[in-house]
């Protein structure tokens, strides 16, 4: 976007999910109820958001999505490693349209180990690639019991709805 | 300026700064040791254990003569030295002035307990109720915010962490003595003149808390190499019974990550660390002997450095003996494994194939971290000449090094301050002034001082008890018992009765002496008391009192025996004081040997160089970087108009006799004969490049030494021809028996030429086989240029080397490379062989200076890390190719090292039998020479007409082993005769 | 200036794959095996990013381009992350992806950007049955308590943001849709959905083709632009 | 090379025609040997040049006034480019082997010769023989009852046949006790058994049988020595009621043959000691003996030497006190010499055990 | 007079073990008060003399700690002290004195605990041996 159309951002606002997310939690136009989400998850890093946005844009999205699932989540806690050394989820890139399958179950591998050190039954992502691609690995390393959810997810299901 | 009155200012207390403090203070200098943090030491105090003996040997530092037991042991414990004032918790806030005659400002922060009052009962450290990380253990354990910074000290005083005291006052209450001053207070003086300052201000580590790769901070288990280190050791936070930190689990698996912090352009930090290597390589050893042999320890290196003289062998025999595993991988982070505390490792392995391990522990090999910029204080001051650093721009050092760049600095410094060097004040460690040495003459008569010490704490004595048994004891006795608190009422009271006194030997009994023995000791001395006249019993003492409130007259008698059974026992040193000559032999004239002469020239020394060879320079003239050359064709143009120096060229030392201080030998030259004496000797011999078979080197002519390689890329003729393909192969007949070690610059030497192949022939195609690129230190940058030039490097092991053959007049390489996984076969115009540098011969040289000489035919030095330049002839110092393979520059600078060494003992007139050396008694000798053969400083030999054995007050060192073995004390030690210490072990048996 | 290598040929891939933002040198490899020993799928079908590095540095760009290598790898950086030397491992990889024939690139990626490309999504789903799915879903979701009056927003001119769909929510995981929705729904938020090529996923990236990636970011530049809009959400 | 000398003459006469053949061939500029003067017939060691006095050389009489290696040390302190025949027991030869490592003596110029020993008498016992008998060496030689009449030290020696020498004279198993055969142990040795050109021969045939016979006596008598012995010294109150009368004349240790201090420790400032220590023991103890130092002495020689101990016994035959001082020397000695793996006398080139250290254990 | 506290010296080395001692004193690590400390330059130049006299004037046991082999500041003074007093040891043993009461270890100057733990153990084997039979008159 910066390459092809620099004069983009002068003209229009752009938001990340997390600018959104905390926006409106920030500013009350919603209010969340962490009670509701009151299972042990844990938070899982995309590598386009984190590492990667702090490798091209100077800034990597870490504090941004734990300071919502603080709002939102009752218990949740961090995989290791975290941040920007965290492990891809192996979906990345585009190869969950490849052919590879093996590689990317065998990628996964990592993903699974660090969800199964925390005992965690849900682990919580904001991007689609992650999303399903740890819904595949759960299946492929027997744990289809582990619950995969967006970060929009629970701050929706967490969501206070006045009556009026 | 009044010569006499020289004083220096060292600033950083660190390895560096006690050396270079020490050669200053042993040179005849007073000296102000002036340290920012709580104690001396630096870094060594956390570590026991130095590559390569796996011990400290820190108090090998220390000047082998003029001891005093317990006046200068353990240099963990602190310093001491009559010469040294040592200023800890302190800054230089202000240097005015010109060179040789500097006033500086120096800033002390108090340390919150009064050093007299305290009697070190340490009941302020056990109701603190801050906990800290303690940097002593490198964060693997706690401390206090009021601690004991000193190390097994047990007159250290307890020092409050300002920074993290929180004024609670709960150390103020619970001290007895009111000790405590809560209050920071600055105190600041003026030091004048000072002649110079060295500023060894030492090299910060790299934090690893600033990366998330290792966890480090977050896993517990992961630890830096100090950490570890600490962690093994006795006095660590496990206090010698190493657990894993996070769950108290025995340690069975330990990984080493090295190039934590450094070889890294990512943080800035292009250099290598030097160090990091052999360090890891001995803990690996130290966690074996630690934890078990069977534990398991691997090291993740990407080259393991180690090119020291003696590093290698060590390093393959960690391998190959102890079963310490390499894996040349860097890794990337450290996961935590299934298991909880567990860790694990992924890794590529020698073929390239994908690894995974898991460890209890992983340390971090970190590497040097930002150094720290020169205040600007003392950097406008650097072009003056009299303010000297040492060795900040090479980054971190080894021992070794360090101790060789504190030699160095103050060779520079003492050299550019054209200092006369026989205008000093000779250090008087233990030697009797007038009065003492009359005191020493007449029969024991005994002055005890009884100190009742007030404070609270202190043990309870029965004074009148004591005093009516020493007074009943046989012999002259004399008793006082002076009240001290505070160091009120001390000052008249003690002059009366040292004055007054009959006694000519004193016993100072009290029930808590620490804070008070440096002021006493000097008024003792003022008063004709040297030390050695001094009896000391602290019945504070741990060992005495073993923390009981009230010493019974019955234990507190036991010391007092011993004490007293020392000093009836005192006798003067025997023996005549020897002339020393102010003049030195250097042999060889090298970079080495030319650096020492000129160095010790400019310092009145008169040298006498004696070259081999037919013109001087060694190697020097040989170098082709011209920029790496010219210090040495100064030194020969200095050397040579010296009047100083007088050169011997095509000459060899004929023969030999003497002591250290006068020597007397003959050079022979051309059949000629010419007599020389000097008091010193030092060995620059050097070496040449070695001659190897290996590769098939000499039959083929394609195949040369890269020495001859770096000629013929120098010569103009070389570009005209086309060039394919150079094969460059390192460590070719060296780093392995017979010749196991590295030579050190061919590395670089390999990294120069294909630079400049590279500059002639853009389009060549350039590869390094290699084993471990050695470019420690700064030179890594080379190593890093040479990789951007289309230059490919190829790792391979020991046992599987390249195969070079011929095809028709074609010369072939084949190998393997691991990162491509794939077989490769040259066709090479050129292959240069790193064959690397061997001594020139010297067996029998040192067999006329008595001293050892490696296997592989190197000068064995006094000690490896802590005394590089010397020999364990105290009269004969080795620098250069000698000792072991080292650039030109290295060379030169050892060659400052050496004279500064020399200095130490050219600087005295005259050189005094010592206290503690050992003593002949002939009339009663039997001549079996056993004492001779078990002296381990060959400081005895045997008179040749009468057969009588003599001894060599100055390379005696005073161990006794020659009176250990003498059956019937003909050979004596000093004040530990047999009768003394018989008599002290019935005292101390009553 | 000219990038050289070892074996005396260029590399086209070393000199049009972009440099890190990092201060990082000329490629300075010291094959010191970091990113191979932090990648998770090293010696997974012979992948190992330090002999790609290595590889382009020796100019071996063909047999790079050739092997599955670059598709195995999912970009996500973590070596770049740790290598000392700041290789750019990814940039590497992504270039050679653009290299190979589109034909020959693997599995959906390049069929999606064409799809993409043609129908403005990844899934040459037709407008009708986006429209009638999105509003299905809005529909289900107006059933709930609370979201009763609830409409999904479809081109709506002047609204605040611009909301792209993955295609996968679209496609087979409807029930993702609404969580979105919902949050729109209780924060009073102006928003719309572009009934044409309301694709939110740039295949372009992972394929390695950039024109593909210009087109796909150029028409998020004109629903902008058409529908009068005056903040953009970036896709998820 | 075995050489039969003199086979006519009895073997006492057969040995003295050796030590003459030697001198008169100038095989050996001077013989040091036992030699019984006219003043006395207790045999002295004497250096003799003039042949014709070797024959008043009793080199096999059983006595030994003196530990002969003493003497033998002095007249080899230095080489003077003499060559000297010393005739010594095994036990003597064993010492001035111990006294070369210790720089006492010099070997290159020595011709060693040693015989069969079987032992020696104290001199009373000797005297008495000497008056009943005009040759009391042949006699001895002769009579089995008189072989047990040495000295306790000698009846229990093991090592009676000698080692490291040049030249030794068999005597066990010669049955017919006339003549000598003389048998070479080194060089130097051949070398003289050569020049005296005599024929090669076989050892005498009842040499071993007579050698195990005597073994196997010397045994018994060991075990009963080391036995009484250890129990003298079972502790320390028992080894005080053994020296109780020792009266410090450190005889036994001027005997001693290695005991090469030129002067005794225990006779030098560090055991004088002055009043002020005396009288604090005194006030220790409430009394203290003088001399001083007794068991201090005892324990601090044998500590001194017991691994070079050869087993003579002097020290013994000259305590006035009659304190069994060889046996509990033997008995410590052998427990001593087996920790350190060391035989006095048996290998010149080893030294001193304690003075080993074990190279690994060295700074590199 | 068989109920005393059994007397124990250390004869120790000035570089190493006084030095653990004093890191012991220091991290107020106790050991028993019985153990009186010599202190040598060297263990090297401890003669058996020394020994021998610390039993005759009444030691129920001599304890000799050096530095750990290499560790020598005099080079090697400390095994040649072991080899010299491993005889000692067999000798001292024919007179009745335990083997066990006569005990050579290596303390490097770091080793505080390791000195204590030494300490506590060599006292707590002499009291099991009980006390060495001691004489008025030893000095004999």
């Amino acid at each position: 976007m910066e390459k092809w159309h620099p004069e983009f951002f002068d003209r229009y606002e752009t938001a990340t999910v997390f600018d959104l997310l905390i926006e409106y939690l920030k500013s009350g136009r919603i209010r969340v109820d962490k009670s509701v989400n009151n299972v042990r998850a844990a938070y899982h890093d995309p590598c386009n958001y984190g590492r990667k946005s702090q490798e091209l844009f100077g800034h990597g999205y870490f504090d941004e999505p734990r300071w919502v699932m603080d709002q939102c989540m009752s218990d949740w806690v961090d995989l290791f490693p975290s941040r920007g050394n965290q492990y891809c989820c192996g979906g990345g890139g585009g190869t969950l349209l490849t052919p590879f399958k093996d590689e990317r179950t065998h990628y996964g591998r990592k993903k699974i180990e660090q969800i199964r050190r925390t005992g965690v039954g849900t682990i919580v992502v904001p991007c689609h690639s992650c999303h399903g691609q740890i819904k595949a690995i759960a299946a492929a390393y027997d744990m289809p019991d582990l619950t995969v959810k967006y970060l929009w997810e629970v701050v929706a299901d967490a969501l206070v709805i006045d009556p009026d | 300026m009044e010569k006499t009155k020289s004083q220096f200012l060292v600033l950083g207390a660190g390895v560096g700064g006690i050396c270079s403090a020490i050669d200053l203070a042993e040179t005849g200098y007073s000296v102000t040791l002036v340290e920012k943090g709580p104690r001396t030491g630096g870094i060594m105090p956390q570590l026991d254990h130095q590559f390569p003996d796996d011990h400290c040997g820190m108090c090998r530092m220390l000047p082998m003569v003029d001891r005093e037991p317990g006046a200068q042991t353990c240099l963990k414990r602190g310093l001491s030295h009559p010469n040294i004032r040592i200023l800890t918790h302190t800054t230089l806030t202000d240097l005015s002035g010109n060179p040789g005659d500097y006033t500086a400002v120096l800033t002390s922060v108090s340390r919150g307990v009064d050093a007299l009052r305290c009697t070190r009962c340490m009941a302020c450290i056990d109701v603190c109720p801050v906990s800290v990380l303690d940097a002593f253990n490198d964060r693997a354990g706690d401390r206090n915010a009021i601690y004991q910074p000193f190390f097994g000290n047990p007159e250290a005083l307890p020092t409050i962490d300002w920074d993290n005291c929180t004024r609670c006052g709960e150390c103020a209450q619970a001290c007895p003595n009111s000790a405590i001053d809560l209050e920071r207070v600055e105190l600041t003086e003026s030091v004048a003149p000072v002649s110079g300052v060295i500023v060894a201000g030492g090299n910060p580590l790299y934090d690893p808390a600033v990366t998330d790769l290792y966890g480090y901070g977050v896993l517990p288990n992961v630890v830096t190499a100090t950490a570890f280190e600490r962690i093994l050791s006795g006095s660590g936070p496990f206090r010698g019974q190493p657990v894993r930190p996070s769950d108290g689990h025995p340690i069975r698996r330990v990984a080493w990550i090295q190039c934590v912090g450094s070889r890294n352009v990512m943080i800035g930090a292009g250099h290598c660390s030097s160090t990091c290597c052999m360090f890891a390589v001995k803990e690996a050893l130290l966690a074996k002997k630690t934890l078990g042999s069977d534990t398991d320890t691997t090291i993740f290196y990407m080259d393991m450095r180690t090119y020291g003289r003696d590093s290698q062998r060590y390093r393959d025999r960690a391998e190959e003996e102890s079963g310490v595993r390499f894996i040349r991988c860097r890794i990337h982070s450290v996961d935590p494994a299934d298991d909880p505390g567990d860790l694990k490792l992924t890794y590529l392995d020698d073929l390239g194939q994908p690894g995974e391990a898991t460890f209890d522990m992983v340390v971090l090999s970190t590497g040097a971290g930002v150094q720290k910029e020169l205040p600007p204080l003392l950097a406008d001051k650097t072009d003056q000449g009299a303010v000297v650093t040492i060795g900040p721009e090479a980054g971190l050092q080894d021992i070794r090094e360090t101790v060789l760049r504190a030699h160095g600095a103050v060779s520079s410094l003492l050299e550019k301050l054209n200092m006369d060097s026989r205008a000093k004040t000779i250090p008087k460690t233990g030697r009797a002034g007038d009065k003492s040495v009359n005191r020493f003459m007449q029969q024991p008569v005994i002055q005890v001082l009884v100190l009742d010490n007030g404070v609270v704490k202190a043990p309870q004595v029965e004074w009148p008890a004591i005093e009516g048994r020493l007074e009943r004891s046989p012999g002259n006795i004399f008793v006082n018992r002076l009240s001290i608190i505070d160091g009120k009422d001390l000052s008249l009271e003690l002059e009366t009765v040292l004055k007054e006194t009959r006694g000519n030997r004193l016993l100072v009994v009290s029930n808590h002496i620490a804070g008070y023995r440096a002021t006493l000791t000097k008024r003792f001395e003022e008063a004709g008391f040297s030390a050695p006249l001094v009896e000391w019993v602290d019945l504070n003492r741990n060992d005495v009192s073993m923390g009981t409130e009230t010493i019974q007259p019955d234990a507190a008698m036991k010391p007092i025996q011993v004490a007293l059974m020392r000093l009836l026992h005192k006798r003067p040193s025997r023996g005549m004081a020897q002339v020393v000559e102010n003049s030195a032999l250097v042999i060889g004239a090298g970079p080495a040997g030319l650096s020492a002469a000129v160095s010790l020239a400019e310092q009145g020394v008169v040298v006498h160089l004696v070259e081999k060879e037919i013109s001087i320079g060694g190697n020097g003239p040989r170098i082709q970087d011209e920029h790496q050359r010219r210090p040495i064709d100064q030194l020969i143009v200095r050397a040579k108009g010296h009047p100083n120096i007088s050169i011997h060229t095509g000459a060899t030392l004929g023969a030999l006799s003497g002591r250290p201080g006068h020597f007397e030998g003959w050079v022979v030259k051309e059949n000629m004969e010419i007599p020389l004496s000097f008091g010193a000797a030092i060995i620059a011999t050097g070496g040449t490049p070695a001659i190897t078979e290996a590769y098939g080197m000499g039959k083929h002519p394609p195949l040369v030494s890269h020495f001859d390689f770096e000629k013929k890329v120098l010569d103009p003729r070389f570009a005209e021809d086309t060039l394919n393909t150079v094969v460059m192969i390192q460590c070719a007949g060296s780093r392995e028996e017979p010749r196991n070690y590295c030579s050190r610059t061919c590395c670089v030497k390999a990294l120069d030429n294909a630079l400049r192949v590279r500059q002639l022939f853009p389009h060549a195609r350039i590869v390094i086989f290699y084993r471990d690129i050695m470019t420690y230190g700064k030179s890594e940058e080379l190593y890093a240029k040479a990789r951007t030039r289309r230059i490919r490097f190829i790792p391979f092991n020991k046992s599987k080397p390249p195969v070079v053959r011929t095809e028709g007049d074609t010369v072939v390489v084949d190998g393997f490379d691991p990162v491509m996984g794939e077989a490769v076969h040259l066709k090479a115009d050129w292959v240069s062989l790193a064959v690397g540098m061997v001594p020139k011969p010297i067996h029998d040289l040192c067999r006329l200076l008595e001293v050892p000489v490696t296997p592989d035919g190197f000068v064995h030095e006094a000690d490896a890390k802590w005394r590089p330049v010397d020999t364990i002839n105290p009269g004969v110092f080795v620098c250069g190719l000698a000792k072991g393979p080292l650039r030109a520059d290295e060379a030169v600078a050892e060659g400052t090292a050496a004279a500064l060494r020399a200095l130490r003992l050219l600087n005295r007139t005259e050189l005094a039998p010592q206290r503690h050396s050992a003593v002949v008694r002939h009339a009663i000798c039997s001549r079996c020479y056993l004492c001779v053969d078990s002296c381990p400083y060959g400081a005895r030999f045997v008179e040749p007409v009468l057969g009588q054995v003599e001894v060599d007050p100055v390379a005696c060192q005073g161990c006794g082993t020659c009176a250990s073995v003498c059956p019937n004390s003909a050979t004596v030690m000093g004040e530990n005769e047999d009768f003394t210490v018989m008599n002290v072990i019935e005292a101390a048996l009553m | 200036m000219e990038i050289c290598t070892p074996d005396n040929t260029t590399s086209s891939i070393l000199q049009s794959a972009p440099r890190r933002p990092v201060d990082s040198p000329t490629p300075l490899c010291l094959s010191c095996g970091t990113c191979s020993a932090g990648c998770p799928i090293t010696g997974q079908s012979g992948f190992d990013p330090r002999k790609i590095v290595q590889m382009v540095l020796a100019g071996r760009d063909k047999e790079l381009v050739k092997s599955n290598l670059p598709w195995l790898c999912t970009l996500c950086g973590k070596c770049e992350y740790a290598c000392p030397m700041g290789i750019n491992i990814i940039s590497i990889i992504r270039t050679a992806r653009g290299l190979v024939d589109r034909d020959k690139v693997p599995g959906q990626i390049h069929k999606g950007v064409e799809l993409g490309l043609k129908t403005g999504n990844n899934l040459g789903l037709p407008q009708e049955d986006f429209t009638f799915i999105i509003e299905d879903v809005g529909e289900e979701l107006s059933a709930e308590s609370g979201f009763e009056d609830f409409m999904v927003p479809i081109d709506k001119k002047g609204a605040r943001m611009l909301h792209t769909l993955h295609n996968k929510l679209v496609n087979t995981q409807n029930e993702d849709l609404v969580h979105w929705w919902k949050i729109f729904h209780v924060a009073s938020e102006s928003w719309t959905i572009p009934s044409v090529n309301w694709e939110g996923v740039n295949w372009g990236l992972f394929s390695g083709d950039n024109d593909a990636m210009k087109t796909f970011v150029d028409r998020i530049a004109h629903h902008m632009q058409a529908l009068e809009l005056s903040c953009l959400m970036y896709p998820e | 090379m075995i050489v039969e000398f003199e086979n006519t003459l009895n073997t006492p006469d057969a040995v003295r025609a050796f030590l003459k053949r030697l001198l008169d061939d100038a095989l050996a500029d001077a013989v040091l040997t036992a030699f019984a003067s006219p003043h006395s017939p207790l045999p002295m060691p004497t250096l003799m040049i003039d042949s014709q006095l070797l024959d008043r050389a009793v080199p096999l009489a059983p006595a030994a006034p003196l530990n002969t290696a003493r003497m033998a040390a002095r007249v080899l302190s230095k080489d003077i480019g003499k060559r000297i025949a010393v005739v010594l027991r095994p036990c003597e030869i064993r010492a001035l082997i111990e006294m070369e490592k210790l720089s006492q003596c010099t070997l290159d110029p020595a011709i060693l010769i040693s015989m069969d020993c079987f032992g020696r008498m104290e001199n009373d016992r000797y005297l008495e023989l000497a008056a009943t008998q005009d040759d009391p060496e042949s006699a001895f030689y002769a009579t089995p009852d008189l072989q047990e009449a040495v000295c306790p030290s000698c009846r229990a020696c093991l090592r009676f046949i000698p080692e490291n020498v040049d030249v030794t004279l068999c005597l066990a198993g010669q049955s017919d006790k006339k003549g000598v055969t003389l048998v070479s142990g080194s060089l130097k040795g051949e070398k003289v058994l050569k020049k005296l050109g005599g024929t090669s021969t076989d050892l005498p045939l009842g040499r071993q049988a007579d050698i195990d016979r005597i073994m196997a006596r010397r045994q018994t008598h060991r075990e009963e020595m080391t036995t009484g012995a250890a129990a003298r010294m079972a502790d320390m109150a028992v080894f005080q009621q053994t020296i109780a009368n020792c009266l410090n004349c450190y005889n036994c240790r001027v005997a001693c043959p290695v005991c090469y201090c030129k002067e005794c420790v225990f006779v030098t400032d560090v055991f004088a000691h002055r009043p002020e220590i005396l009288m604090g023991r005194a006030m220790k103890k409430g009394a203290v003996k003088i001399p001083t130092d007794t068991t201090m002495f005892h324990l601090t020689r044998m500590a001194h030497i017991a691994h070079a101990c050869v087993g003579c016994g002097q020290c013994s035959s000259v305590c006035p006190s009659s304190i069994p001082v060889a046996d509990l020397f033997i008995t410590v000695s052998e427990k001593v010499q087996e920790h350190y793996g060391y035989i006095p006398g048996q290998d010149p080139q080893r030294p001193w055990p304690f003075l080993v250290v074990e190279t690994d254990k060295q700074v590199e | 007079m068989a109920t005393r506290e059994p007397k124990i010296i250390a004869l120790v080395c000035n570089w190493c073990t006084y030095t653990a001692a004093d890191l012991a004193g220091t991290s107020r690590l106790i050991y028993p008060a019985n153990v009186r400390m010599v202190r040598f330059m060297c263990t090297g130049m401890i003669d058996v003399k020394y020994i021998i006299k610390a039993f005759l004037e009444g030691a129920d046991g001599v304890f000799v700690g050096g530095c750990h082999p290499g560790d020598c500041h005099y080079i090697n003074g400390n095994v040649k002290a072991e080899r010299r007093i491993s005889g000692l040891q067999v000798l001292l043993e024919q007179f009745g004195i335990d083997p066990k009461r006569f005990t050579l270890k290596w303390i490097g100057a770091s080793e505080g605990p390791e000195f204590q733990r030494n300490m506590q153990e060599f006292t707590r084997t002499i009291a099991e041996l009980g006390p060495q039979i001691e004489s008025d008159m030893m000095i004999l």
